[in-house]
């Protein structure tokens, strides 16, 4: 039982992050159409960002956010102006252009981080990297359960901004509806480059709050991406809530997996959900609660 | 087929005189791996380019048709010769499998349930040592020294794939498979159920990519998951030589596979060791880059928009108005 | 007002408009009439910069309307009301209405304009915190011209109000749409509704194949044989 | 028996009824008429037949056989043609290869399949444009291009989705003499049309719907008479 509430709780506390992740990506879904293959790269780029504050002015991860969010943001602002953009006004034989330019976008940024710190693996070792609480048993990590924090700090931000602001109302607006975004003025496309910003940005921070807790090495990227749409899947694409929901249930799901079957089923107890959801509940879990 | 094809008798002869001509092992090694793409990108290019059904998982048919050839070493104590016969058919069943699981979906998430199963068989064939041999590998002893045999094989099977591709594109099933990419609703429509013929499409698919497993498995004498079943080193990559050659041509993925592969060899090689080594690491990088310029400025590739690099070339826009569809 | 100068308009490789020129003076309320297909919905989009036309211009007051980007269109002082509702289904009615303030000129006053048109709409303010797309029909249009205002335009383009609704609601949404032009707000209106439309609107233009055939009072049109026979071929 | 019928057919989405209660018939060889205003349930009407919605109750019976829950593609084979309100160009193939796809349906050698094609491309007007990419064709063809498709398919019923919409006058002429060619050579028509002279000059009898449901039933000019249909389509005073 003990180990059952102890594989549940890490399982909770992993699922935090991994919302974030699923947030990101769930924002440039729902107002892209798109599956963002770059996703787990530009959470990959943003480590290794962290990881060289950390290293050269030997900045907290933490804090590293401050810098590591606004510069995915950047990038992904970019990304999406320059090279998502312009290919709505291409006519291609293929209606997925735009998911295999993430894919060339995700191996560049692979490659050119490879380029700069080779293949080995790195992590920040940390003061507090190793050391848990103790709770009737049960231990919580506390890069862990600081990561959890800050994400649910991240979380209510997000939602603050998309329910009460002008633009976020905005950003669900395109998402729900493009044209009658345009008439009432929201000017869509400026729209569409601020939400791969941000989804970038969310991407970011979920990178920065796992660097204490995992290796990084530039092909972490790929496997990360897999798991953002995994996440988004489970919860229903471009529902915000439904992100959190998918995200808490792959880190209890992986965290199962890796204790009562084996650590390397860990990732294919991920993929079966997902697959089953993806067949069976075309809505995510979202449509088990939905009457 | 009435008119001569000069083109491609000029093609066929080079490939064939090629490794009498070239003396080095090394290069006949890329231009066997080239062939092998060839296959690969063109039966993946059936399904996506002409079908519309894009899979980011080919790697599952290949790698099937590799430990198809593999375990009649190790399980059936035969020749993995034995896998060029099973190979295909055996991806040719996994194909109608999955297709029968992922053709409820359509579009993006047709692609995404793709990546997904061929996760889990890169993982199943990983963890289930007993089967096989998980991390470690089947490792085999080949049956030539030379690369000749295999390269007229590879010629052989690349020649066959193209063949079938092509008579099939000009077929009633070539024709549904196209209505069914241009407009599911209409195609059902005219009497076409699209499930039954996506999943002709991806039988046909998988049966080469399968092939082509088998021949890696009998050509490198060694296999293991993380390459056959790789998501990045051959699911990607098929589409990468799909998309760069041009999709929805026969001549695309041929050209495209060439490209890729020799790119990729310059590139590893520092350009065959005259720039410096550190050069060899960018090759990855320039088919990101490549793919970027290519989704970016040409979006039919580089067989399907032709026309308008010939248009670069020269200024005469009237002679080329005609495009160059084959 | 709102001068439509020999437009010609399409989608894609396919034109609708050939050579269309009408106008709307100022507190007008003007009705395009015609089959399906003739083009109405296109003249609208067109007016709101969904569409960029081929070749004409457009003016509003004193400015080129074409080539300004669809989403200055509210900020200009007009406002389209889509065909089909096109509400944020997702969102509240309260949320649907206040993304009809984005506009600069409309910000500043979200507050009076919100509360004025819940006066103008009760049925909405009691439906303040629903979803958009779990509303009736005819509180969705509602909800869709209430949004419209919200912006408070100088002229509101209407595209097939009465769609999909019962006679008393299309009713209704005349009812209303009479009272705004009587606030002083200058409509164009699509509508398949003729001889509604006829009877209240000032003037009315009668488009065939995306060409403007016929122009007159209201009243006179609903007597004209050919408005007739476009409509029941008779 | 007759040679298609509806019966009490209801169609829900969500809340919302697009289709109640409707039950007709026609007879073989006849134009049949569906009209109603805009957003009167037509085109899900044809939608329901050709199976691209499921039923919610009721039936739809085609030379006495029950069509409902059967896929598209076998309606389609069984011998129900349509074509689409907004066309649906195969849109990268050529007119010829568009309309072989359709030719392939009782065929699968390819010079029948083609010598069909070439034959319903001549019946229809198009076969100087054979070599033309179907997505640069005018509005015009492409709604010949529609129609030509469903016939190459060999349809005993045709179901016609607004073919004359945006034509002009002059295209409109020559769609209603192609509609009336198509009736001489056996093929039974239902036709949903909003340009009323055309409606009322070809079919031979006419349903007119609003709200999903019947408002009046007959031929063209019991039906143009009808103060309920008169009402739907200028409304009321």
């Amino acid at each position: 039982m003990e180990v059952f509430v102890q594989t549940f709780v890490s399982g909770i506390l992993i699922g935090g992050i991994y919302g974030l992740i699923g947030l990101g990506m769930t924002l440039i879904m729902g107002v892209m159409k798109i599956i963002n293959l770059a996703h787990g790269q530009l959470m990959m780029v943003a480590m290794y960002i962290t990881f060289l504050m950390f290293e050269s002015l030997h900045l907290d991860p933490y804090f590293s956010l401050l810098v590591a969010m606004p510069a995915l943001f950047v990038i992904g602002v970019l990304l999406q102006k320059y090279l998502l953009n312009p290919l709505l006004n291409v006519d291609s034989i293929l209606p997925e252009n735009q998911v295999l330019m993430t894919v060339g976008i995700g191996m560049v940024l692979t490659e050119i981080i490879r380029f700069i710190f080779q293949s080995d693996y790195k992590s920040v070792k940390t003061s507090y990297s190793s050391s848990a609480v103790y709770l009737g048993g049960i231990s919580f990590n506390v890069p862990m359960i600081v990561a959890f924090g800050i994400a649910l700090g991240l979380t209510a931000l997000l939602f603050f901004f998309l329910l009460k602001t002008d633009v976020g109302k905005s950003v669900r607006a395109t998402a729900q509806n493009r044209d009658a975004a345009l008439l009432m003025g929201i000017n869509a496309q400026w729209i569409t480059v601020l939400t791969y910003g941000l989804g970038s940005a969310f991407a970011a921070a979920a990178g920065s709050l796992l660097l204490p807790i995992f290796y990084l090495f530039p092909d972490i990227g790929g496997p990360f991406t897999l798991k953002a749409f995994v996440i988004t899947i489970l919860g229903g694409m471009g529902s915000t809530v439904g992100a959190i929901v998918g995200g808490v249930v792959l880190g209890v799901a992986e965290s199962m997996g890796a204790t009562y079957l084996s650590m390397a089923l860990k990732d294919a107890v991920g993929m079966v959900i997902f697959l089953l959801v993806l067949i069976f509940l075309p809505g995510g879990l979202k449509a088990l609660t939905k009457v | 087929m009435k008119s001569i094809n000069w083109p491609t008798i000029l093609v066929i002869a080079v490939l064939a005189l090629f490794p009498a001509v070239v003396p080095s092992d090394y290069y006949r090694h890329i231009f066997i791996i080239a062939l092998m793409w060839v296959v690969i990108g063109s039966a993946w290019n059936l399904l996506a380019g002409y079908t519309g059904q894009v899979s980011f998982g080919h790697a599952i048919f290949f790698g099937t048709g590799a430990y198809t050839a593999g375990l009649c070493v190790t399980k059936l104590e035969i020749s993995a010769w034995w896998g060029m016969l099973l190979g295909g058919p055996v991806a040719l069943v996994v194909g109608l499998l999955i297709g029968w699981i992922c053709f409820r979906l359509r579009g993006p998430y047709f692609a995404l349930a793709t990546i997904a199963v061929g996760e889990i068989f890169r993982l199943i064939a990983t963890v289930w040592r007993d089967f096989t041999e998980g991390m470690e590998g089947i490792l085999i002893i080949q049956t030539f020294r030379s690369k000749i045999p295999y390269y007229y094989l590879a010629l052989f099977l690349a020649a066959l794939c193209i063949t079938v591709i092509y008579l099939v594109t000009r077929s009633k099933w070539g024709f549904y498979f196209v209505a069914i990419r241009e407009d599911q609703d209409a195609a059902e429509s005219m009497g076409i159920s699209a499930f039954r013929y996506k999943s002709l499409s991806l039988m046909i698919s998988s049966f080469f990519t399968g092939l082509a497993g088998a021949f890696y498995m009998n050509y490198m004498g060694f296999i293991d998951p993380q390459v056959v079943f790789s998501l990045h080193y051959i699911s990607i990559m098929a589409i990468l030589v799909g998309i760069i050659g041009g999709v929805g041509t026969i001549w695309g993925p041929p050209v495209g596979a060439f490209i890729m592969v020799l790119l990729q060899e310059t590139f590893r090689s520092s350009f065959f060791g005259l720039l410096p080594k550190w050069i060899s690491e960018a090759h990855i990088l320039v088919f990101g880059l490549l793919v970027i310029f290519v989704i970016r400025y040409m979006a039919n590739g580089i067989i399907g928009d032709w026309s308008k690099i010939q248009r670069l070339w020269s200024k005469d826009r009237e002679l080329l108005s005609a495009s160059g569809r084959n | 007002m709102l001068r439509v100068e020999r437009v010609n308009a399409g989608y894609g490789d396919i034109q609708v408009l050939w050579d269309v020129s009408f106008h709307v003076a100022e507190r007008e309320f003007v009705v395009l009439v015609g089959a399906n297909g003739a083009g109405k919905s296109t003249i609208m989009r067109t007016i709101s910069s969904m569409i960029q036309p081929i070749s004409g211009q457009i003016w509003f007051e004193d400015q080129r309307l074409d080539h300004v980007p669809p989403y200055r269109i509210t900020n200009v002082g007009i406002s389209h009301v889509p065909e089909g509702r096109q509400l944020f289904p997702e969102m509240t009615v309260l949320e649907n209405l206040e993304l009809g303030s984005l506009a600069p000129r409309a910000k500043d006053h979200r507050k009076e304009t919100l509360a004025w048109v819940l006066e103008l709409f009760p049925r909405l303010r009691e439906r303040q915190k629903q979803l958009a797309g779990t509303l009736s029909g005819g509180e969705q249009q509602m909800c869709a011209i209430a949004r419209g205002l919200m912006s408070r335009p100088k002229m509101m383009l209407f595209d097939e109000p009465s769609l999909g609704l019962s006679p008393l609601l299309t009713q209704e949404i005349f009812r209303l749409a009479m009272k705004i032009h009587s606030e002083g707000v200058t409509i164009l209106m699509v509508e398949q509704n003729v001889k509604q439309t006829l009877t209240i609107c000032d003037r009315a233009y009668v488009l065939e194949n995306g060409r403007i055939v016929l122009e007159g009072k209201g009243r006179e049109l609903l007597e004209d044989e050919q408005v007739k026979q476009a409509f029941l071929g008779i | 028996m007759a040679f298609f019928e509806t019966q009490r057919l209801t169609k829900a989405f969500g809340g919302l009824i697009a289709v109640s209660d409707l039950s007709f018939k026609v007879e073989k060889g006849e134009i049949f008429g569906l009209i109603g205003p805009n957003g009167s349930g037509k085109t899900t009407v044809f939608n329901l037949i050709n199976g691209y919605y499921p039923i919610t109750s009721g039936s739809i019976l085609f030379e006495g056989a029950k069509l409902n829950g059967l896929p598209t593609w076998k309606i389609c084979k069984l011998g129900i043609g349509r074509t689409f309100q907004i066309v649906k160009p195969l849109r990268r193939m050529t007119v010829l290869e568009n309309v072989i796809a359709s030719a392939f349906n009782h065929t699968s050698h390819m010079a029948e399949a083609r010598e069909k094609a070439l034959e319903v491309m001549k019946f229809c007007e198009l076969d100087r444009k054979g070599d033309y990419p179907a997505k640069g064709l005018t509005i015009g063809d492409r709604k010949r291009l529609e129609i030509a498709r469903a016939l190459a398919t060999g349809p005993k019923l045709l179901l016609l989705d607004e073919t004359m919409a945006g034509l002009t006058p002059q295209e409109q002429l020559q769609g209603v003499e192609l509609i009336r060619k198509i009736r001489d050579t056996g093929i039974t028509i239902v036709i949903v049309e909003h340009i009323m002279h055309v409606i009322m000059n070809i079919c031979d009898r006419i349903l007119c719907i609003n709200y999903g449901q019947e408002i009046a039933k007959g031929t063209p000019v019991e039906v143009a008479n009808n103060k309920a249909v008169i009402e739907a389509y200028l409304g009321k005073e």
